[in-house]
């Protein structure tokens, strides 16, 4: 490899993973949107934490965890260590890798936050702050690095063959995964299920904003699955990368296109936030995969991904009566699933390797999250009194109204 | 002295302000509020939930006046806001007992006529 | 060439692509910030929408229309064939075309996007959105990509000399003749002209969302503008990039300097609607030939693009009676022909052959676009119901207000 | 150098110079965003004009003054030139230089409009628009340029070792020095402080779009931050621009939880003003040397950014009666300073060299930008009446409301 | 007839409409208002400075109706409004001298009366 | 009793709640309104097109209060809220029959009178 190569490719790298940095407004934007007006300012608080508390406790220990190198212990778990005092642009002795090493961190540190912040709208409007920092502390530092080196760092996932490019199980399954498994230890907001069965409909105050999320996640998508080529200086890297971008963008669309076209046939109108679960569906589906199809086969597992998750929402709000005010399980969980399923149609991964995949980190997940969830709810508890919940969670919680003149 | 509400669609509420004015009407005070009534009830669905709204928007003006404008603002008021559909609001008749000017001190009916220096 | 050197170009083909992927969201926030709140999930909808069709569309018969390569039947209409199933990253088999073909496609489909996006701002809060989407259809799988194909597919306008860089004509022109066929057919929303020839002023909701997309846009248009080089790989393509940039920047900051200037003077204040509308003027302006003229020419391009969109907005809605919501015709439209016009003001292009492009696309766009909507017309209407316009479409057709928090 | 190393450095520049153009939409959300909804078109209008100003006044003496070349008088005053008419593309005749000028002057442009733009945020709802136009003219065409030259064009302050990576002094103490000069001479808002010493609190209209500010700001530092490295193309510049992303990144979180925390712990709650503030003062803190520290050293630089804007913006506001209602002079001058003198921290820059820098640049800008805002409101007066300011500057000056159905 | 004005907490305003249903009142129409009264006062800070709060929001129904139907609304709303603690909110009963509906032009407590054929 | 309506300008809503708690009135509900009057008109202009406001923000709240109370709120209303010119509003005093205090079911003057355990 030359300066030239290596130096193309931690440019790309940087640069993607800028972009998946900017996920970070598009989830903040898209969960401000859909939450109710007195909890926006709470659901911005958490979302500048968790992608602080990802970030640092990434370079304290997750990044080693899910990264050992030569130190692994086994397949399963990985050894300990830190990356917080090295500077990291230094390591590359050999420049052979094809990238900085520093580039590497950012790249990957911006996926654990991507992880994190799909909690966050799962557990919208009821859950404390405090609780939610500290479970972030163990997310982002345990959890999801130990079920990123099974794949990715080199584990057992890897070794069996399972596929998953980009993450639809790695990053979006697991992250669901921890919401489920949060939203079934707070429970529904307070009023969202009435006893008689009946379920009360809380909507979103800002739709414009919430859909200003979304293009942000679809813009920032291309870093994620494009960035995670890691190289794009020979002729077959290029030609690879150029392939995600325009199966990426094909996904998303179809992802929209099924969402709104379902939504017409039922109920006669095209819900638009169905439109924009149906563009995040689209992108979590084609995740796994987004190299091997066409961009017709890209569009068609979008397309999928957006009837799936119109389905799913609605499965788990009015049947299983789980409370996910922004659809997060559906979109990264049910669909990331779907993403995993899918790589064989274009020939990537074998159906049996990619369900035990998809079983194992939820399992994994959805134990650790819910244990760790439990013990800090013995600790300190995990929801704000019912009336500070009826009030909002902006007064109690932050001290500011997010629109002061608007609603108040 | 009299004091009025006016109820009407959200719509009618511009037109109802133009038809005092061409009555002499002094001044209005506006809010927006939500009515229920006759016409409950029209369902929506979001995320896939159906659910149920029974109020609709409506703009609602108080006025003040002589005892004698009354029939007049009925009058006009209907003649603007009546549609013959159902929601087309109410007015509601309440006895007003003074007014104050704030600015001069007037009251009573001096304080809503409008006089040629101001 | 070199692998490097198509891969650097690749690289940044995509990366131009998703910039201009990112005008979706410009275009979306622009609008939803110029509409009423009753129509904002409206437009919203519609935004998703059309960029998702677009991207199938183009995908199923639009890009091979335009670069039909050799199977183009003559100069006026090109071939028919589909890129629907193809792994376009795998075609490249010489890869001295400069560049991976499926980043060529990317580049091209979030183009086609943009000129459609010009037609939404036009009809907004008047059209329903299944009639939009069938129109999206057509605009995009043939209207868009014939005339597209004159200039930049080899065809009958490249052949006269006809210059369009990044396309004044072939996309900002192309947007809004189809955006002026649309209105004229539609005509204006309920209550905006009186029988006595008085004009209603409908304000915009939002004004910090619909700066935020002309900010969006701005950005974006370095990926439109920039990418439209192609190549980035030797020292005259870098220097013809950034002087791209350097112009495209310079024309929009002198967009906005037009517009205010000229709304200070004419009214006493800066209508920071107006501003939004010269940045954009001066981007479309600036976009026929980037890069032949010094930044102070691009300056002066972008500001008189700025002062004539002022006149022409103005012109539009209390002259000519056409309702045009968020200016999209004048700022696409007249503005895109002057940029045509203003390119041998840098020594590019001939006056009379840059007027043949602007009439040959005005008419082609203009003709076919209003037939398409008469037809559509014909068989289920344009409209809403004057009661449903009257409630706002976010009620009718999507079902879900944007704000219900704060202005139902 | 090669052609392509030369190329690649110029698609470099460009790109992080577009991220640095994206600051500009990032500083008029966070300022709509924390302004009263009366006052939100006005501080639109504000950046757009300002923005534009910057590009118009660089271009024609601006860039000249700050990088005179060969022209220059001494150290401390440059010549005079403009760049107004040169196609600055073709001016690398030899390309050995690193990149294109015209990929220079475009990064270097945007960063003079953010030193402006962290002016109107401190000056926000009381001073008109064209006095402040004409201050924003001064401002970027002389007044940054002469302290630019200092130290970036070669001047005293870069002959005595003055360490400024991206401009923690240069660009953001410069700002924040004529931000405090000007609201020295504007005074508070009216209502702001009582007779009795009391403090009405004003609070800001719309949160989300505030945080997006943020970031937007954070996603764009990548570009400032990264792209003052200035070169990507061998082993030692990729690394480099790969550990100041890292640190960037680092360096903002840490300014996250070092605001949110200190808030939580004095009032009980994480005020989410605090929390963006925080971003921008870690981003701040990091940006005079974001290439040395390690990862942890960057995040504790951030952290300790984060607490000091928290006081900062309590000592000016309560102790002081310094009305800034965005906080620019604590994130960008109080933050900026701790930022210059930290850099020894990571072995970059000597404290007393730095000292020297920090307090030439706050008094250049201070005395230089004071006077001419004394001259400005000599000759027009800088702020509305007392009822115009009342009523909100959006209908004296721009005429056009900002959310015109929510809070008119 | 009267005219009685319902001032609760806003998490109310639902449950009074349903009382209010539940005992034929045919019609009302709500406001978004601010209260003061003896729950007032509390603290918050803003960006480090405190500040006093001394409105809450509530909700307010305006209710036409006979004379006879006024002590069921004073029921009603206490059943299901009144939570003990302070801020629970009042009601207002004035006198009201006439209603016109506007649709029909109908007047008096004919147009307050939900008719069948409705 | 009366129920007083004091319409005043947004800006003057502070200082009037103020300068009612200084003379002991209990308690008030906050309405945010639009209002026309003498003072109708003003010309702005959107994107090049001119139009006509003919309504102004104000705020209007309303206080139930003794009979005896109408003239010391009169007066310490126009105290602060008398700025001399047209669009300072007006004072509207309405006959009240009855209180009655959701929490503990009091009435009458009871009901607005605080008590020291409030
Ligand atoms: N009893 C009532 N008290 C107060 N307001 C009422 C009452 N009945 C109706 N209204 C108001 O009048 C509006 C129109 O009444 P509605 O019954 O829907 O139509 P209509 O008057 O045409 O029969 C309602 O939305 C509500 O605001
Ligand atoms: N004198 C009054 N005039 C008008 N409204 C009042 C008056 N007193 C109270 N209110 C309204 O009633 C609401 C509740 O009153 P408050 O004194 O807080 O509680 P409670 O009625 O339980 O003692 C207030 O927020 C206000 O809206
Ligand atoms: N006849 C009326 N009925 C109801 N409200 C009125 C009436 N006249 C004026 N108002 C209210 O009083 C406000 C101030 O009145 P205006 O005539 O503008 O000023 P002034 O009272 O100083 O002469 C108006 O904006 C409106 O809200």
């Amino acid at each position: 490899m030359t300066e030239m190569e290596f130096a193309l490719n931690t440019f790309y790298l940087v640069l993607s993973g800028a972009f998946v940095m900017w996920m970070a407004a598009g989830f903040t934007m898209l969960e401000a949107g859909l939450v109710r007006s007195k909890n926006v300012s709470e659901i911005v608080t958490k979302n500048l934490g968790l992608y602080s508390i990802a970030c640092v406790m990434y370079l304290a220990c997750g990044f080693y965890l899910m990264y050992p190198g030569d130190d692994v212990i086994n397949a399963y778990l990985p050894g300990m260590g830190t990356t917080w005092g090295i500077s990291l642009a230094g390591l590359t002795a050999n420049y052979d890798l094809g990238y900085s090493d520093a580039a590497d961190f950012f790249f990957q540190v911006v996926f654990v936050a991507t992880a994190m912040s799909i909690v966050s709208g799962a557990v919208a409007e009821r859950m404390k702050l405090v609780p939610f920092f500290i479970f972030a502390v163990v997310m982002t530092g345990f959890i999801y690095p130990v079920q990123g080196y099974w794949k990715w760092g080199g584990g057992w996932l890897d070794a069996i063959g399972y596929t998953d490019f980009a993450g639809s199980g790695v990053v979006h399954l697991c992250g669901a995964s921890a919401a489920l498994a949060a939203v079934l230890i707070l429970g529904a907001r307070a009023g969202k299920y009435g006893s008689d069965g009946s379920v009360t409909v809380m909507r979103g105050s800002n739709i414009p904003i919430a859909a200003l999320g979304a293009f942000i996640l679809w813009l920032g998508w291309f870093g994620f699955n494009g960035g995670s080529q890691l190289a794009v200086h020979t002729v077959d890297n290029a030609n690879a990368v150029a392939q995600v971008f325009l199966n990426t963008n094909a996904a998303a669309a179809g992802g929209v296109l099924g969402a709104i076209i379902i939504s017409k046939i039922l109920t006669g109108k095209m819900d638009v936030t169905m439109g924009i679960n149906g563009a995040i569906a689209g992108l979590v589906a084609i995740t796994a995969a987004p190299d091997t199809p066409s961009g017709g086969l890209a569009t068609i597992i979008g397309l999928i991904g957006g009837v799936i998750v119109y389905f799913s929402v609605v499965f788990f709000d009015s049947v299983l009566k789980v409370d996910d005010p922004v659809g997060a399980i559906s979109a990264h969980g049910t669909v990331g699933v779907w993403g995993i399923m899918a790589t064989p149609l274009s020939g990537a991964g074998a159906f049996g390797t990619q369900a035990i995949g998809a079983v194992s980190i939820f399992l994994w997940t959805f134990i650790t999250a819910g244990a760790t969830l439990l013990v800090i709810k013995a600790i300190m508890g995990l929801r704000p009194t019912v009336e500070d919940e009826m009030e909002g969670m902006d007064a109690s919680e932050v001290g500011v109204s997010a629109y002061p003149e608007f609603s108040e | 002295m009299k004091l009025v509400y006016i109820v009407v669609r959200p719509s009618k509420v511009e037109v109802v302000k133009s038809a005092l004015a061409a009555i002499n009407i002094g001044g209005a005070t506006l809010f927006d509020v939500r009515g229920f009534g006759a016409s409950r009830g029209h369902t929506s669905s979001y995320r896939g939930s159906q659910y149920v709204t029974d109020t609709n928007p409506k703009g609602m003006l108080m006025v003040a006046c002589k005892d004698d404008d009354v029939p007049n603002i009925i009058q006009a008021v209907r003649d603007v806001a009546n549609t013959g559909s159902i929601g087309d609001g109410k007015i509601f008749v309440n006895e007003l007992s003074d007014v104050i000017r704030i600015r001069t001190g007037e009251s009573g009916e001096d304080a809503i006529m409008e006089k040629n220096d101001d």
